[in-house]
């Protein structure tokens, strides 16, 4: 059927018109490039007389396909393509040309800025006229959504859904939820208790009617896409039955075998072999660590079996996993701690009475270790002068590049506790102080007024080597006072190290489980950072909280609401439509050689034995064409990107070059040559 | 021997998700780069067929470029990597058809580096003129080394393909 | 990315800083945390701490620079480069400042660069420096007071056979001579 | 194995006893060293703070020097160590700079590939290579009951940092705790003992002499083990006016860490060069062998 193709240069004021000749372009594309009927140009093509203009063309000249060349389809696309839809014209039949970001913006002279547009346009033209019609697919959405990480984002994105009245389960890899918050003692820049205003959280999600805790459990395993995701989650053995436990706490009184608390205390508290992480955990049902457990290493004890009164002990039991089906997925997944033995010259581990960040708050907690007094290692020293040190592993190529986002805040509201609780004198030795939101600034002013020392300059050193009598005993903090420019030694008691947050050590792996890609640092990477920070490049599948970066509660819970929102959206609109745009195989091209099988990262083909050829499952396919290209049959055609298209456009796009030889190229298949 | 008169007419194929973003952030940004490079939208530079860098270089182009995300960055999780061995495989085969392997070339650029991109791109430039225009081995079919490449690019192309990152 | 910096950076000093160090890129990365100031042993001593020196260099002080004492003050020790946060070769832009800094004839109130110059004399001629000999002779030109106040610590190493007074030459000096000779030709330095 | 071996100007003279004591215990752990025939001066700091290219160039003529069929090269002096592996760096890391040395070189009638040679220190060989159990199967006296403060300097540590930790080194107090000495943990044991400072701001360096020999003796060492001749020089030769300008009493020996090994490997003081050190070592020796003795009695 004769092509009927209709170009549209857009001026965008002076934007495109001031490098471009537009009216040229037209002028040229209407008298030279086959099968054009119409060509025109126009101020704004976005604008609303603008699109009429194309809906008209369509109908009035039954225009066969649209080439639009004006800005980047990341702009417009979806308007022009809309248009179209207005006008009964398929809206994959549209193609854009980017004259604006690729051509006039970034040509110095109009000539070639003139040159460069008509190939550009040329190119789109001939793409539009191999495009076909495509369908977007429609998926129905599971209302039920799965939650990994029970930190306050999740939490937060856990209620919301839940609120709303679609069922979640929440993963948590830990005992209980409630996450690094849970660990706080006071949240700046309100200085509000951090238990008051979680744990009120955490038991709702504990009890709420459409909620279910998967706690001491891993995401295994995801396959499926947007709408129906099939889930596997390992339970790892409690060895204690949850239906039956009711979390009295007689078994944890009775365990004779007591152990440092490397997880929740921070190594400052010791916990028993059988233990809830503390005393308002959710779920209470403990767990019994097998590593420390009397009975796992040496076969005797079982106190607390004996003991129990509902006989919830199961030394029996196992890892079990859960299938799960879901309609999206949260990842909260948060972070870790760098690892401060990474920098010898600040001495932890070696300084008895240098702490870090995770420690202080412990230190700090009512609930803590000791009871809320800020001593030394000793346990009973009251610290006369504490330092507290920014930037311990961020802003730092070596480590962590990146800002840590809280350590400022955090080192404020640390200076504060030490002058509210003790007559110990403060110092923070910091880079720049970042105080950048509500009430933030304010509270670094409130520290100056309440007589906390600020030092400008990254620590050296913190060292136990005296210099002069006055030094003998105390941890030096040698640093050049960089507004003085001059080098000082400041004698302290206690060092808080302000270390960096650092992506949790397996959240690569857990992404690639999600099909979501991380930034190299290892932070959850958003599909957009601006204006689409929640949602990721894999459809259904959300991120919340620090996992995508450092962030700090308020933004974590915002973020948290935001995932929610979007998949209440979904959910109540019950489907989703995803773009056509994913690669079918041709059976009867296939030779069922499988190397497209371990191209696809989404498993989204099959080899079929029998027939001996691969499918592609579509609702699992994202499109990205590698299989196409890798298919040494040429089996394969990827849907609004085939050889046929792109090579169309390569001809297009060289239509002022003189071809080499007869412009076939070896090794390409003929096929693909000539469509 | 470059001659500076000589614009040389380079195809670049971009990934939807960082390197024609970078391209478009150059543009925002009014960076101003060589106007010698047309760019040619895919949605990742996993879908780069050897056959569109030849089929490019045989309708006349001088040089190809093929830009995608960084490396660990790959909207497609790995596909990036996939690209790349493609793109070593083909500077075998170009050498082996006579053509200057430097003729093709790879870059990573992240949505938020324009200014990389339209750097890289003006070097490509500046590297291409030197090598002047393309001029495809005349009567290649006849030479035996040269249908052996032919052949040869599936089977590479295969080969390099089966090693997963 | 040297072009990056020549780009981005008005100053001409900063962008000879830049050329004459390897990985010397690097420095327009500067936090001005201080690290290296707090780090270097003889910081107290330093007119302006590296981090201050760099920001002079951002802003093209060419002469206070290289005429401060701040690189003469540099043990090479390294501490302030292994513990930059921003991978500066620190240590490495301070002999480049010493070197830019006897180009120049800036090179004031240090015996650093006429002690240099000494050993490196004697180098050229023997092939090998020999130890207090040099410290001696450097003395000898320089400060004979200091000279003096040497002497028992000299004669106790010389008693210890520690100490030769007769310097040693290679046997292939002609060869080093004419390697030396060729890379003053090659570098251009004095 | 066969290594290359650059003794380096002060090891000539000056540092006479980390010669003698390396090679008495390289023989004697079958570390076969070669010394490069009329090696030069590695130039210490003094050139690169005059003239990059012929510092690399006047380095480079002797790894250009070694002997094609060995591949290692040891440099027991920590700065020659840092010269040799940095020259070799810079020459492999830009095409330019191993361009224009290797121009140079051809000048004298020779030529080095960058990453021919690669550069050792002996302790890094001993730590590494030869390695825990054939030392420990060397020690015919062990140290027990000697407190040793090992004290590794900056040039070895740092700017190469591959080789041990940068800010707090740990390879010399292994190799000492294999042979049974009581190594004694100080915090400056990698800070810098002042380098040329002597010669250009008395004061400066006394200071930073001060500070090591003060720690380790808070420390209660008995004696500070260097693996470079500067340190042992400014530590030792210096300590008589470090005690004269803070009116301090320190008597501390300071030796090189090879001369205590062939201690404990059973080799006589005398042929390990002990009686060169300015604060006499022999007598904390004798006085420890003492004790031991009646330990054992």
């Amino acid at each position: 059927m004769a092509r009927k193709i209709g170009i549209y240069v857009c001026h965008c004021g002076s934007n495109i018109a001031g490098t471009i000749d537009v009216e040229e372009v037209a002028r040229w594309a209407g008298a030279t490039i086959d099968g054009v009927a119409v060509a025109r140009d126009y101020k704004f093509m976005c604008s609303s007389l603008g699109q009429q203009m194309i809906e008209e063309d369509i109908r009035k000249k039954g225009l066969t396909g649209v080439v639009v060349a004006a800005c980047s389809p990341h702009l417009h696309e979806k308007t022009f393509r809309r248009a179209c839809e207005h006008a009964e014209l398929n809206p994959y039949l549209c193609q854009m040309v980017n004259l604006r970001e690729h051509c006039s913006w970034v040509c110095a002279d109009k000539a070639a800025g003139t040159a460069k547009a008509k190939a550009l346009v040329y190119a789109a033209a001939e793409r539009v006229k191999q495009q076909v019609p495509l369908e977007p697919m429609e998926v129905q959405v599971n209302p039920a959504t799965l939650v990994v990480g029970g930190g306050i984002a999740g939490l937060q994105a856990t209620l919301e859904l839940a609120d709303a009245g679609y069922h979640v389960y929440l993963v948590e890899r830990e005992p209980s939820i409630g996450g690094h918050m849970a660990q706080f003692d006071k949240t700046f820049p309100t200085l509000d208790c951090s238990a008051c205003i979680l744990t009120p959280k955490m038991s709702e999600a504990g009890q709420h009617a459409n909620v279910t805790l998967l706690t001491y459990s891993e995401l295994e395993e995801v396959s499926g896409s947007v709408g129906n995701f099939k889930v596997k989650v390992r339970k790892k053995a409690r060895y204690v039955d949850e239906t039956i436990c009711t979390g009295c706490g007689i078994c944890i009184e009775k365990c004779p075998r007591r152990v440092v608390d490397n997880g929740f205390e921070a190594g400052l508290g010791q916990r028993k072999a059988i233990y809830t992480p503390f005393p308002q955990a959710v779920p209470r049902i403990p767990v019994i660590d097998t590593a420390a457990c009397i009975w796992f290493d040496r076969g005797k004890c079982r106190a607390c079996e004996k003991l129990c009164p509902t006989n919830a002990i199961a030394f029996d039991q196992e890892d079990e996993i859960v299938e799960l089906q879901v309609g999206n997925i949260v990842l909260a997944t948060g972070w870790k701690l760098f690892d401060c033995h990474k920098l010898p010259q600040y001495g932890y581990g070696r300084l008895p009475n240098v702490y870090t960040n995770m420690e202080f708050e412990r230190l700090c907690n009512a609930a803590g270790p000791t009871n809320g007094k800020i001593v030394l290692r000793d346990g009973k020293t009251e610290p006369k002068s504490v330092a507290v040190i920014h930037c311990v592993g961020s802003r730092d190529v070596r480590h962590n590049e990146s800002c840590s986002a809280v350590c400022c805040m955090a080192a404020l509201k640390f200076g504060h506790l030490v002058l509210e609780k003790t007559k110990a004198e403060v110092y923070s030795f910091y880079i720049d102080m970042r105080t950048y939101h509500k009430g933030y600034e304010e509270f670094f002013q409130r520290l100056l007024k309440e007589g906390m020392h600020f030092v400008r300059g990254k620590v050296a050193e913190v060292t136990d080597a005296a210099r002069t009598p006055g030094e003998e005993g105390k941890l030096i903090v040698q640093v050049e006072d960089t507004l003085v420019g001059q080098q000082q030694r400041i004698a302290v008691d206690m060092v808080v190290l302000m270390g960096a947050l650092e992506p949790q050590a397996d959240a690569k792996e857990l992404g690639l489980k999600c099909g979501i890609s991380c930034s190299m640092q290892g932070w959850y990477t958003e599909r957009h950072p601006k204006l689409d920070p929640v949602a990721t490049m894999t459809d259904g599948v959300f991120v919340a909280g620090a996992c995508q970066g450092p962030k700090d509660i308020p933004a974590s819970v915002v973020q948290g609401a935001a995932a929610a929102a979007r998949i209440s959206g979904m959910i109540a609109k019950g489907h989703v439509m995803i773009e056509p745009i994913v690669a079918s195989i041709q059976e009867d091209k296939c030779s069922g050689c499988k190397i497209c099988n371990t191209m696809c990262p989404y498993n989204a083909i099959e080899f079929d034995e029998p027939a001996g050829v691969s499918r592609v499952i579509s609702s699992m396919c994202k499109g990205c064409g590698t299989c196409v290209a890798a298919c040494p049959a040429g089996a394969i055609s990827g849907a609004h990107f085939n050889n046929a298209q792109i090579m169309a456009e390569i001809r297009g796009i060289l239509w002022d070059a003189v071809p080499s030889g007869n412009g076939q190229a070896p090794g390409v298949p003929a096929a693909a040559l000539n469509p | 021997m470059s001659d500076p008169t000589f614009e040389p007419k380079i195809v670049g194929f971009c990934c939807n998700w960082c390197s024609y973003r970078a391209a478009d952030l150059a543009g925002t940004a009014r960076i101003k780069y060589a106007p010698n490079v047309r760019i040619i939208r895919l949605m990742c530079s996993g879908r780069v067929d050897p056959g569109f860098v030849l089929s490019a270089l045989a309708n006349g182009a001088d040089g190809v470029l093929i830009a995608g995300c960084h490396p660990g960055e790959c909207h497609y999780l790995s596909q990036n990597y996939k690209a790349m061995r493609r793109y070593h495989v083909l500077k075998h085969t170009l050498a082996a058809l006579g053509l200057e392997p430097d003729r093709l070339r790879l870059v990573w650029a992240s949505a938020a580096e324009g200014q990389q991109l339209a750097e890289a791109i003006d070097r490509l430039v500046e590297d291409i003129r030197k090598l002047g225009p393309l001029r495809w081995p005349a009567n290649w079919e006849a030479e035996p080394c040269c249908q052996e490449a032919v052949e040869s690019i599936a089977r590479e192309h295969q080969e390099a393909m089966e090693v997963l990152p | 990315m040297i072009d990056t910096a020549e780009r981005a950076h008005s100053s001409s000093f900063l962008r000879e800083v830049i050329r004459e160090t390897p990985g010397g890129e690097r420095i327009i990365h500067c936090l001005q945390c201080g690290s290296c100031g707090g780090s270097c042993p003889n910081g107290p001593d330093m007119q302006y701490t590296p981090r201050t020196l760099f920001a002079m260099i951002n802003s093209n002080k060419r002469t206070e620079v290289l005429s401060s004492n701040t690189m003469w003050c540099c043990v090479s020790c390294y501490l302030c480069t292994t513990r930059c946060p921003q991978s500066i070769p620190i240590t490495d832009i301070m002999y480049c400042l010493k070197r830019l800094a006897i180009r120049e004839g800036l090179a004031k109130d240090s015996d650093a660069p006429a002690l240099a110059k000494t050993f490196t004399g004697l180098l050229d001629r023997y092939g090998r420096s020999f130890e207090l000999g040099l410290a001696s002779r450097f003395y000898l030109f320089n400060k004979p007071l200091a000279l003096l106040r040497m002497g028992p610590l000299g004669l106790s190493m010389f008693t210890r056979g520690r100490m030769s007074l007769v310097p040693k030459k290679i046997k292939g000096i002609e060869q080093l001579q004419a390697i030396i000779k060729k890379a003053r030709q090659v570098g251009g330095a004095s | 194995m066969k290594y290359a071996y650059y003794p380096g100007c002060s090891l000539e003279v000056n540092s006479a006893a980390y010669d003698i004591s390396v090679r008495a215990v390289a023989q004697l752990l079958s570390i076969e060293l070669q010394e490069i025939d009329d090696w030069n001066c590695c130039g210490a700091t003094e050139y690169f703070s005059q003239d990059e290219l012929t510092a690399c160039a006047v380095i480079a003529r002797n790894l250009a020097l070694v002997d094609d069929k060995v591949e290692q090269l040891i440099a027991p002096c920590a700065a020659c160590f840092l010269n040799l592996k940095k020259t070799d760096k810079l020459m492999s890391d830009s095409a330019e700079m191993n361009g224009r040395v290797n121009t140079c070189l051809a000048a004298g009638g020779l030529s080095y590939r960058p990453g021919r040679v690669l550069v050792r220190h002996l302790l890094d060989v001993i730590h590494g290579d030869i390695g825990e159990a054939a030392v420990r199967d060397k020690v015919v006296r062990p140290l027990t009951g000697l407190r040793v403060a090992p004290y590794y300097g900056c040039q070895w540590v740092r700017p190469m940092s591959d080789v041990d930790n940068p800010e707090y080194p740990m390879k010399m107090d292994d190799l000492f705790t294999w042979l049974g000495a009581e190594v004694v943990d100080y915090p400056v044991k990698a800070h810098c003992c002042g380098g040329h400072m002597t010669q250009i701001s008395e004061p400066q360096a006394f200071e930073l002499i001060r500070r090591l020999l003060q720690s380790a003796v808070d420390a209660r060492a008995d004696m500070i083990l260097c693996m470079c001749p500067m340190c042992q020089l400014n530590l030792d030769a210096y300590q008589g006016r470090v005690n004269g300008h803070f009116g301090a009493e320190f008597k501390l020996p300071i030796i090189f860490f090879t001369q205590l090994l062939g201690i404990a490997f059973g080799i006589a003081p005398e042929q390990l060069g002990f009686g060169k050190e300015i604060v006499a070592a022999l007598p904390v020796i004798k006085a420890w062998l003492g004790r031991a003795a009646a330990a054992v009695a």
